[in-house]
C-alpha cells in the first residue's frame, strides 16, 4: 500500500507540473501574440452595426480594465493564475457577456463522453480482437480484420470522418449528421433523448473507433504474440489450465499492462480526433468551440479551451496511471 | 536404489517424433526423437541427460502430452499405466489427455522465474492449476493447498502474494508445489535446479526427493548437469541426436559407463581440487534434420572405426538394467578415476 | 466477479454516469417535449441561419450583446418597429416602393428643418402576452437605450435624439439634437434596425444589459416553442393571435412552426435539403448551386436559370488602407486597379455569375437605374492622366465578353438580349491595362527591378490581401492577389478568420470586403455615405465603426455628405448627390468596386412553395435579413408531400 | 544496413509493398520539379474537368491541373513531414541517449521532462500557435513546433535501448580508454539505435503529414501552399464532393492512404525486424 502512495504521489507531482506548464505555455503564447484582445473584441462588436465614437471609447475603457492589458507581463501572468484557479478566464467574445468557463463547461460534457465512450470502445475492440488474433495466428477471419487495420489505421481522422459523413448523410442517409441531439425531444433521463444523444454520437464516435482501434489492434497481436511464448502460459498449457483463463488471465492480461501505459500516451493524439470529428459533424463539443474561438479572435475562449483541454488530458492520463498498478502488481511494490 | 521390481508406469516403444516444417517451400524434417525405447518404473527417479538440441527436449515433450505443431509423433507409442488406466499419450485425444493432466501426469518447468503468470496471485494459479483435477471447491480445496504447502515448508501467505514477491528459491518451491499438489503419479521435472545458486538447488533437490518418497511418484528428471543426477536419480538415461544412447543405474553410469559419450560427459563434471580446463568434447552436435549415417555420434567419437560409420549400433543389454548403444561399448574405458559421488545415493 | 473486476466495473460506469449526468445538467430541460407528429411537414418549414453555433443560446435581449444570436427567428419572427425597406420590390398590395408601414400607420413626418419627427401608430397591436403595443413602449425604448450604454442603440439614440414623447397612446413625437433628414431609417428595417421593447417587460429589470429575456415577448407573429441548449436551432410557433400582429395586414402566416437550423457546413446544407431536413438555405457554393438545382427539380435559385444567385444590395470591392503609406497616392491605387481582370474575377469568383460594377454604387435593385444607365457615357468618356498621357480606362462590353464565356456551360441558361446581359452581368469595367499601370507607378516614384516594383524607399512593394477563409470573397481576393503578383507586385491573399474584426481595427493592407451598402429597392445612399463622414474615422490602431474600412477623409466628401444630410430621404437631388459622390470615388479610387455580392440562396419546393424568385420578386428570400418574414405569408404547403 | 534492406525487400512482403507504394508518391512528388505550371496559380485551365487523357487527374473548380497540383501538394507534405521528423529525431536521439547514458538525476529530470510533452494534447497547442502566429505560420514554423513535440515518445524508446547499452562490454572499454560522453554516444552507442530511428522516422512522417492535413482542412495553416490538406481544404471549400466533382477529394485521399499506408508498413516491418528488445536479445544483453 505504502508503494502504491508513493506512486500516486508521484503521478500527481507530474499532473501538477503538467498542468503547470501547460496552462503556462497556453498563457505566454496568447501573451505574446500580435492580436490586441481589446481592439479585437471591439472590431467584432462594432462589426454589424455603427456606433458613434463615444461609445466606442467607453467600450475600450471597460474591455482594457477586464483583460489588464496595461499591465506588465508579469504581473498578467499571476492575475491570470489567480483567476484561473477560481476558473475564471473573463467573459468570452463570441458570446458577450457570457465568461468563456461557462462556455466550457457547457462543451466539456459532450467531448467528455464521446471520448469516453469511443476511447473504451476502441482500446475494447481493438485490444480483444488484438488479443485473439496474436494468440490464434492461423485464423483467416483475424487475419482479414489484421488487414483491414492496417488499411485504416493510417488514415487521418478528418478523411475517416468525411468519408462517413458522405456516405450515411449523402448516399444512404439513415444517420444524423449534425448535432448533438435532434429538435424534438426534452433533454434528460429519458429514452428518447438518450437515443437521440446515441444516434447523432453514431458517426462521430464510428469515426474515432475506425481510426483507433487498428493501433490497439496491431500493437495487442505484437504483445499477444511474444506473451504466448512465456513460459508461464506454456506452463499453463501443459498444466491443462481452462482455455480462456489461459487466453483471459494469462495472455491478454499480461499484454494489457504495456497497453494501458500506451492508452495514456494516446489520449492526447485521440482528444485531436475528437476536435476534428466535432467539427465535421457539427457536434456541440470542445473542439467546435475551440475552433469558433479561434476563427473569431475570442482571447479569454482560445486560453480556457486549451487551459481546460490541457488539464482535462492531463487528468485522463493520470487517472489511467492510477489504473496501471491494478493491472501490474510489480508497479505496487516498486 | 534398486527398485527394479516395480511395476513399470511408463513404457516408450520405437518412439519417433520429427518437426516438420517448410521453408520457403522447402519440405524439412528434423528428426528430434528418433527411434527411443525406455522404460520407466513407479516410485522411481529417472535422470535424462543430453546436451541442448539433442532432442531431450521434444522427447519429453512428448511425454507431457504437449505435442503441438510443428512437432508430430510419427511412431511409435508412449503409454502410462495411470491408476486411472492406461493412456497412449502419442496418440490419446485432448480429452482423454486433460483427465490425466495434473491428477496423474504433472510437470516442473524449467525457469522458476519466468513460469508463474507475474500478475496473478499464488493462490489465484493454484485454483487455475489444482482446481479442477482435485475437484475441490472453497474451504476443502484451501485447506488442502495449504497443508500441501506446509510441506514445502511454505507459509500460506504466499497464497496472497504475486510472484515478484517471492524470492527465487521460494518461487522454485512454489512451483514443485503446483506440480505436486494433486499427487501425481508421474512427474517430468525439466531443468528444475538451472538459475538457481548452489544452496537454493540442493534444497531444491532434496525437496524433490522427499515429496517423490513420500507420495510414491515417478520423477523424470532431465538435466544436462551430471552431478544433479549423481545426486537425486535413480537410473540415469543419455540421449544424444534424437536418440537414447546409454541407460543404466547411476552408480554404473558414473563408475562404469559404457558409451564414448557418457564417459566424456561424465569426465567433464567439474570436481574440486581441479586445476585446468575440463578436456571438452570437440565437434558440435549433429544437424538433426541431416544425421550423419550410423552411429551419430562417430564424427566425434574418438573410437570411432569403419563399422561406426556405416552401421547404426543397436541398444544392447550388458548388464542388469544396463543398456548401450555403442560398437565398441567394451572398449570404453572411464576418462577420469571418479570417486563416489556424494549424495543421497545409499 | 472479483474484487478487481469490480473496480473496473465501477470505474467505467462512474465514468459514464458522471459525463451523462454532466450532460443532462448542461441541458437543464427548456420547454415541454414535444414528439415527432408534432412537426408535421405541411405545418413546419425548416430555414437555414447562417450562423455559427449560438454559444450563449438562452439569450433572447435583442437590445444587448450577450451572445445570443440574432437571425436565429428571433428578429424575423418576434421584433417589429415602424418602418421595413425591402431590398426587393415588396409584396405590391402591401408595400409602398418597397416600404412597409409596419408599427407605423403611414410614412414619417418631418418638420421642415428636419429636427423633428412625428410617428402615428397602428391601433390594437399587441404584445404576446396580451399587452397591448401604444406609444410608452416607443417612448421607453428610446429613453431606456439612450440612458444605458451597452444597449445595441446606445450610440445611435444618445448622440441624435434631444426627447422623445408620447403625444397621445398612438402618437410619438421625437425632438433632435440636431437636423438630420434620415432619422426614421434608425426605425427603418434593411437588416435590422432599432426594435421596439416590451415596456411592461423590461421596466421591471435592473440592468437590461444582462437581462436574458427568456422566452422572449413577441410583437411579432410567432413565439418561442422552444431551442437547442447547445444553440444550434430554434423553434417557433404561430400566435393563436397573430392577427393582433402587423404581419395580419400583410397576410397570414401560413407555417404553424418555424424552425431556424444554424451552424451547418456547407456540405451539410446541401445534404439536409436533398433529404427533406431543410426548405430554405441562406447561401451554397456557386458549385453546390449549380449541382443541386440539376440534381433536384424541386429546388429553386432567385433566378431560373444563370446565375441562380440573388444579388444583395452591397458592393464587394478591394478596400485599401488609406492609412497605410503604401497606399496614400491615388496613382498607385488607380495603378492596382488597371493590373486587373475583370473577366478572370468573375470567373474566378462567380464562375461568371457576377454582375460587374465600375462604380461604387451596387448594380442590384433600382440602382443601374438611377446611377449606372445614366453614368454610362460619362464613364465611357473618363480620362485618367498616366503621367506620361491619357487614357480611357472604361470598358462597356465586359458584360458581353463574359456571358460569351459562360454560354458553352450554360447554353441557353445565358441571356442574348444585350439589355438583359448588362443587367445580369453589369455595365462594364477597367480595361486591363498594363501599360498605363506602369505609367502610374512610375509617376509615383515606384522602380521596377526585373519583374518587382519597388517602393520609392527603395524597398519591393508587397500587399498583403486579406481575404476571408472560404466562399466567393476568398476566391476574389486570391484572384486580385494574383493578378497583382503577375504584375510585379508582391502581393499575397492573407486568410483571416477573424477577417471582421481585423477589418475595423484597421489591421490590413488589402482587405476584400465591402464598404457600400444601401437599400437596394431606393436610390437614396446614405445607409453608407454617412458613415463615410470624417468625423467617424479614428487614428490608426483604433477600431473604425461602421463601413468607411478605408478610413477615407476628404472635404469634398464631408461636402457632399452634408448636402445629403439636409434634403429628404425621397428628395430627387438624392440622385444628383450620388452622381457627384460616384464621380469623386473615381477620382481617389479610395476601394476597387468589383462586382454585387450574389448570394446563392436557394429554396425546395418538396414541402412548400410559393418562394419568391426574380419572376415575382416580393422579398428577399436571404433568410437572416428581418425583412424575409413576410415570405411566410405568401407560401402554401405542397398537396400530398410528406 | 543496406544488406538489412536487402534482407527485409526480399523476405518481408509488408516492407516491399510499402517500398512500392511510398516510392511511387516520392517519384510523382518529385515529377512537380519539371511542372509546366506554377501551383500557385488559378484559373489556368478550364475547370472541372474530369480525368482525362489531357488531364489526367482532372482539373479542379479553381481551374488547377490536378496532376501538377497534387504532384506539388505531395511534394510540400512530404518535405514537411521529412523536416519534421529530421527535426525530432534529432531532440530524441539526443534526449533518450543521453538519459539512457548518463542515468541518475540527468535522467529523472530528461523523462519528466518528457511526460509532460507526452501529457500535453498536441493539437489545441498547434492551434493556440496558428491563433497567435497567423499568417506567420508557414511550414517550415510549423514544422519547428510539430519537432517539438514529435520527440518524447521515440526519446523514451531510444534510452531503454541506450540504458542496455551502457552495461556492455564495448561501453565499458571505450570509457577506460578515456572518450568523452559524447565521443561515447555519437560514435558507439548511435549505430546501435540508428534502426530504431529509422523505423520511428517513418512514423513521425504519418504523425506530422496527418497533423499538417487536419490543421488544413480547417484552414488553419497557409492555406495557398499547396499540401494535402489544401488540397481537400479548397475541395471541400467547393462542395467538391456533394457537387459531384469526385476526382478533387477522391484522388487525393487514394494517394494520401497509399503514403500512409506505405509509411506505415515500412516503419510496421522495420519495426517487426529490429524490435527492441528482440535486438537487445540478439546482443546478447
Amino acid at each position: 500500500m505504502h508503494g502504491y502512495l508513493v506512486f500516486v504521489g508521484k503521478r500527481l507531482l507530474q499532473l501538477l507540473a503538467v498542468i503547470f506548464f501547460g496552462v503556462s505555455a497556453t498563457f505566454l503564447v496568447t501573451h505574446l501574440s500580435p492580436i490586441n484582445p481589446v481592439e479585437a473584441a471591439l472590431g467584432r462588436m462594432t462589426a454589424r452595426s455603427v456606433s458613434n465614437p463615444e461609445a466606442i471609447t467607453a467600450m475600450r475603457a471597460a474591455l482594457t480594465e477586464l483583460y489588464g492589458v496595461n499591465e506588465p507581463i508579469w504581473s498578467q501572468y499571476i492575475n491570470f493564475w489567480s483567476r484561473l484557479v477560481q476558473g475564471d478566464f473573463g467573459p468570452s467574445l463570441l458570446a458577450f457577456p457570457t465568461p468563456a468557463m461557462t462556455l466550457v463547461m457547457r462543451a466539456l460534457p459532450w467531448t467528455v463522453t464521446l471520448l469516453t465512450v469511443a476511447t473504451l470502445i476502441t482500446f475494447a475492440i481493438g485490444n480483444v480482437m488484438g488479443g485473439l488474433a496474436g494468440y490464434n495466428q492461423n485464423n483467416r477471419f483475424l487475419k482479414a480484420f489484421g488487414l483491414v487495420a492496417i488499411g485504416i489505421q493510417p488514415i487521418p481522422y478528418y478523411v475517416v470522418a468525411f468519408i462517413l459523413l458522405i456516405l450515411f448523410g449523402f448516399v444512404w442517409p439513415i444517420l444524423p449528421i449534425s448535432g448533438g441531439f435532434a429538435m424534438n425531444v426534452t433533454p434528460g433521463w429519458n429514452w428518447p433523448y438518450i437515443s437521440s444523444v446515441i444516434q447523432h454520437a453514431t458517426l462521430p464516435a464510428l469515426s474515432l473507433v475506425l481510426v483507433g482501434f487498428g493501433g490497439w489492434f496491431l500493437g495487442m497481436r505484437a504483445l499477444v504474440s511474444n506473451v504466448v511464448t512465456e513460459d508461464y502460459v506454456t506452463y499453463a498449457e501443459l498444466a491443462g489450465v481452462k482455455r480462456t483463463t489461459i487466453v483471459g488471465s494469462y495472455v491478454m492480461r499480461n499484454a494489457l499492462v504495456p497497453q494501458l501505459t500506451a492508452l495514456a500516451m494516446a489520449l492526447g493524439g485521440v482528444f485531436s480526433g475528437t476536435v476534428i470529428t466535432e467539427q465535421v459533424f457539427n457536434y456541440p463539443g470542445l473542439g467546435s468551440l475551440l475552433i469558433d474561438a479561434v476563427n473569431a479572435g475570442d482571447y479569454s475562449l482560445v486560453l480556457a479551451v486549451s487551459s481546460v483541454s490541457v488539464t482535462a488530458v492531463a487528468t485522463a492520463i493520470f487517472i489511467v496511471d492510477l489504473l496501471y498498478p491494478i493491472l501490474d502488481p510489480r508497479v505496487r511494490a516498486e | 536404489m534398486t527398485q527394479n521390481n516395480n511395476a513399470e508406469i511408463l513404457k516408450v516403444e520405437g518412439l519417433k517424433a520429427y518437426y516438420q516444417m517448410n521453408y520457403f517451400g522447402v519440405e524439412r524434417e528434423v528428426r528430434a526423437v528418433d527411434d527411443i525405447t525406455v522404460t520407466m518404473r513407479k516410485n522411481e527417479v529417472y535422470g535424462i541427460a543430453g546436451e541442448s538440441s539433442s532432442g531431450k527436449t521434444s522427447f519429453i515433450k512428448v511425454l507431457a502430452a504437449a505435442i503441438r505443431p510443428p512437432l508430430r509423433v510419427v511412431a511409435g507409442t508412449a503409454k502410462y499405466n495411470f491408476a486411472s488406466g492406461p493412456i497412449d499419450v502419442a496418440h490419446a485425444t485432448p480429452e482423454e489427455i486433460e483427465a490425466v493432466r495434473w491428477k496423474h501426469l504433472s510437470y516442473i518447468m524449467q525457469g522458476s522465474m519466468s513460469v508463474l503468470n507475474p500478475v496473478r496471485r499464488i493462490g489465484k494459479t493454484f485454483q487455475d492449476f489444482a482446481q479442477r483435477p482435485l475437484g475441490l471447491k472453497g474451504a476443502e480445496f484451501e485447506s488442502r493447498v495449504v497443508n500441501h504447502l506446509a510441506r514445502l515448508n511454505l507459509s500460506p501467505d504466499v497464497l496472497r502474494a504475486y510472484p515478484h514477491e517471492l524470492s527465487g528459491g521460494m518461487r522454485q518451491r512454489v512451483t514443485i508445489g503446483l506440480a505436486t499438489v494433486c499427487h501425481p503419479e508421474f512427474i517430468i521435472a525439466d531443468e528444475p535446479t538451472t538459475a538457481l545458486d548452489v544452496v537454493v538447488q540442493k534444497e531444491v533437490l532434496s525437496l524433490i526427493r522427499d515429496i517423490q518418497k513420500e507420495m510414491g511418484a515417478s520423477v523424470v528428471f532431465v538435466t544436462h548437469d551430471m552431478s544433479v543426477h549423481a545426486n537425486v536419480a535413480d537410473r540415469v538415461g543419455i540421449i544424444y541426436a534424437g536418440r537414447l544412447v546409454e541407460e543404466g543405474p547411476t552408480r554404473d553410469m558414473f563408475f562404469a559407463p559404457k558409451h564414448p559419450y557418457t564417459a566424456h560427459l561424465v569426465a567433464s563434471l567439474p570436481r574440486i581440487g581441479d586445476r585446468q580446463q575440463r578436456p571438452a568434447l570437440e565437434g558440435r552436435p549433429p544437424n538433426l534434420a541431416d544425421p550423419p549415417q550410423g552411429c551419430r555420434f562417430h564424427p566425434r567419437c574418438p573410437l570411432a572405426v569403419d563399422k561406426c560409420r556405416k552401421e547404426v549400433p543397436p541398444l544392447e543389454t550388458i548388464g542388469p538394467d544396463h543398456r548401450t548403444a555403442c560398437w565398441r561399448w567394451k572398449d570404453v574405458e572411464p576418462l577420469v578415476n571418479v570417486s563416489a559421488p556424494s549424495g543421497e545415493m545409499a | 466477479m472479483d474484487r478487481r473486476s469490480f473496480l473496473i466495473g465501477t470505474t467505467a460506469i462512474g465514468a459514464l454516469m458522471v459525463a451523462g449526468n454532466g450532460l443532462a445538467l448542461a441541458q437543464e430541460a427548456e420547454g415541454s417535449a414535444p414528439d415527432l407528429a408534432q412537426f408535421p411537414r405541411n405545418e413546419t418549414v425548416i430555414v437555414h441561419n447562417p450562423e455559427g453555433v449560438i454559444r450563449n443560446p438562452g439569450w433572447f435581449n435583442l437590445w444587448a450583446n450577450g451572445g445570443g444570436g440574432l437571425s436565429t427567428g428571433l428578429q424575423q419572427l418576434t421584433a417589429d418597429t415602424f418602418w421595413y425597406i425591402d431590398p426587393d420590390a415588396g409584396i405590391p398590395e402591401a408595400s409602398e416602393n418597397a416600404i412597409y408601414y409596419s408599427l407605423a400607420e403611414g410614412p414619417w413626418e418631418y418638420n421642415d428643418d428636419f429636427s423633428e419627427m412625428t410617428v402615428r401608430l397602428r391601433k390594437g397591436i399587441m404584445w404576446s402576452d396580451g399587452v397591448e403595443f401604444t406609444a410608452d413602449d416607443v417612448v421607453f425604448t428610446v429613453e431606456k437605450q439612450a440612458a444605458t450604454p451597452g444597449t445595441g442603440w446606445y450610440g445611435a439614440f444618445s448622440t441624435q435624439i434631444e426627447s422623445v414623447t408620447a403625444e397621445d397612446p398612438y402618437t410619438v413625437h421625437f425632438k433632435l439634437k440636431a437636423p438630420n433628414s434620415r432619422f426614421h431609417t434608425t426605425f427603418s428595417v434593411r437588416w435590422n434596425a432599432a426594435w421596439i421593447m416590451p415596456k411592461h417587460v423590461f421596466e421591471g429589470v435592473e440592468d437590461i444589459v444582462a437581462f436574458e429575456n427568456n422566452p422572449p415577448v413577441s410583437l411579432g407573429p410567432y413565439t418561442l416553442h422552444s431551442y437547442d441548449p447547445n444553440g444550434t436551432w430554434y423553434i417557433w410557433e404561430k400566435r393563436p393571435d397573430w392577427d393582433k400582429t402587423t404581419m395580419a395586414l400583410v397576410g397570414e402566416p401560413k407555417p404553424k412552426y418555424i424552425i431556424y437550423r444554424n451552424n451547418i457546413s456547407t456540405d451539410n446544407r446541401l445534404i439536409e435539403m436533398r433529404n427533406g431536413n431543410l426548405d430554405m438555405i441562406h447561401d451554397l457554393s456557386p458549385e453546390g448551386t449549380f449541382s443541386i438545382v440539376q440534381q433536384d427539380p424541386d429546388v429553386q435559385g432567385w433566378f431560373p436559370g444563370f446565375p441562380y444567385a440573388h444579388p444583395d444590395p452591397t458592393l464587394p470591392m478591394a478596400v485599401f488602407n488609406l492609412q497605410n503609406p503604401k497606399f496614400q497616392d491615388k496613382r498607385v491605387r488607380w495603378a492596382l486597379t488597371l493590373m486587373l481582370d475583370a473577366r478572370a474575377m468573375s470567373m474566378a469568383s462567380y464562375r461568371g455569375a457576377a454582375t460587374l460594377s465600375a462604380i461604387s454604387i451596387p448594380p442590384t435593385g433600382t440602382h443601374p437605374r438611377d446611377y449606372h444607365a445614366p453614368l454610362q457615357d460619362y464613364l465611357i468618356n473618363f480620362e485618367l492622366d498616366t503621367g506620361s498621357r491619357v487614357i480611357k480606362p472604361y470598358d462597356p462590353d465586359v458584360g458581353l465578353q463574359i456571358a460569351e464565356m459562360v454560354r458553352p456551360q450554360f447554353g441557353d441558361q445565358v441571356p442574348t438580349d444585350p439589355e438583359a446581359i448588362r443587367n445580369s452581368f453589369g455595365y462594364g469595367w477597367w480595361k486591363t491595362d498594363v501599360q498605363a499601370a506602369e505609367e502610374l507607378l512610375t509617376a509615383a516614384g515606384f522602380t521596377k527591378q526585373g519583374n518587382q516594383w519597388m517602393m520609392p524607399d527603395g524597398s519591393p512593394f508587397t500587399i498583403s490581401v486579406l481575404v476571408p477563409q472560404e466562399g466567393v470573397i476568398n476566391r476574389l481576393g486570391v484572384m486580385i492577389a494574383q493578378s497583382w503578383a503577375q504584375n510585379g507586385v508582391q502581393a499575397t491573399a492573407e486568410v483571416a478568420t477573424d477577417i471582421w474584426d481585423r477589418t475595423g481595427a484597421g489591421d490590413f493592407e488589402v482587405e476584400i470586403g465591402w464598404a457600400v451598402e444601401t437599400y437596394g429597392g431606393h436610390p437614396d445612399l446614405a445607409f453608407f455615405l454617412d458613415s463615410y463622414h470624417s468625423s467617424f474615422v479614428v487614428e490608426p490602431g483604433e477600431t473604425q465603426p461602421g463601413r468607411n474600412w478605408m478610413r477615407w477623409k476628404d472635404p469634398r466628401l464631408d461636402e457632399i455628405i452634408n448636402k445629403v444630410r439636409g434634403i429628404d430621404f425621397n428628395d430627387p437631388k438624392a440622385i444628383e448627390y450620388g452622381h457627384e459622390f460616384v464621380k469623386l470615388h473615381l477620382e481617389e479610387m479610395p476601394n476597387i468596386p468589383i462586382m454585387s455580392y450574389n448570394v446563392f440562396s436557394i429554396q425546395s419546393n418538396r414541402f412548400w412553395t410559393g418562394w419568391p424568385n426574380a419572376e415575382n420578386p416580393y422579398a428577399n428570400p436571404v433568410t437572416n435579413w428581418s425583412n424575409a418574414k413576410y415570405i411566410f405569408t405568401q407560401i402554401s404547403p405542397v398537396e400530398g408531400a410528406s | 544496413m543496406f544488406a538489412v534492406f536487402r534482407d527485409l525487400i526480399r523476405y518481408n512482403i509488408e516492407f516491399a509493398i510499402g517500398l512500392v507504394l511510398v516510392g511511387i508518391v516520392v517519384i510523382f512528388a518529385c515529377l512537380s520539379f519539371f511542372s509546366p505550371v506554377d501551383p500557385s496559380l488559378i484559373y489556368t485551365t478550364i475547370p472541372d474537368q474530369p480525368p482525362s487523357a489531357q488531364f489526367w487527374f482532372g482539373t479542379n473548380s479553381r481551374g488547377q491541373d490536378m496532376f501538377w497540383q497534387l504532384s506539388a501538394a505531395f511534394r510540400n507534405s512530404l518535405v514537411f513531414g521529412f523536416t519534421v521528423a529530421v527535426l525530432s529525431r534529432i531532440i530524441s536521439i539526443a534526449v533518450g541517449l543521453t538519459a539512457g547514458y548518463l542515468g541518475g538525476w540527468v535522467d529523472r529530470v530528461l523523462m519528466f521532462i518528457n511526460d509532460i510533452f507526452v501529457a500535453v494534447p498536441i493539437f489545441p497547442v498547434l492551434v493556440l500557435f496558428y491563433f497567435v502566429l497567423r499568417n506567420n505560420m508557414d511550414s517550415l514554423t510549423l514544422a519547428l513546433i510539430m519537432a517539438c513535440f514529435g520527440w518524447p515518445f521515440d526519446a523514451r524508446l531510444i534510452r531503454s535501448v541506450a540504458l542496455g547499452l551502457k552495461h556492455r562490454e564495448f561501453t565499458r572499454h571505450a570509457v577506460f580508454a578515456g572518450m568523452s560522453t559524447r565521443k561515447v554516444l555519437l560514435e558507439e552507442h548511435l549505430p546501435y539505435v540508428m534502426p530504431i530511428v529509422f523505423s520511428t522516422f517513418m512514423n513521425n512522417m504519418l504523425w506530422s503529414i496527418g497533423l499538417e492535413v487536419t490543421l488544413a482542412v480547417l484552414g488553419f495553416t497557409n492555406i495557398n501552399n499547396p499540401t494535402i490538406g489544401t488540397a481537400l481544404y479548397w475541395a471541400n471549400s467547393h462542395s467538391a464532393m456533394v457537387v459531384g466533382v469526385w476526382w478533387w477529394i477522391v484522388i487525393p485521399v487514394i494517394l494520401m492512404v497509399m503514403t500512409f499506408i506505405g509509411l506505415f508498413l515500412l516503419a510496421m516491418s522495420m519495426n517487426e525486424y529490429i524490435d527492441p528488445r528482440s535486438r537487445l536479445r540478439r546482443m546478447g544483453a
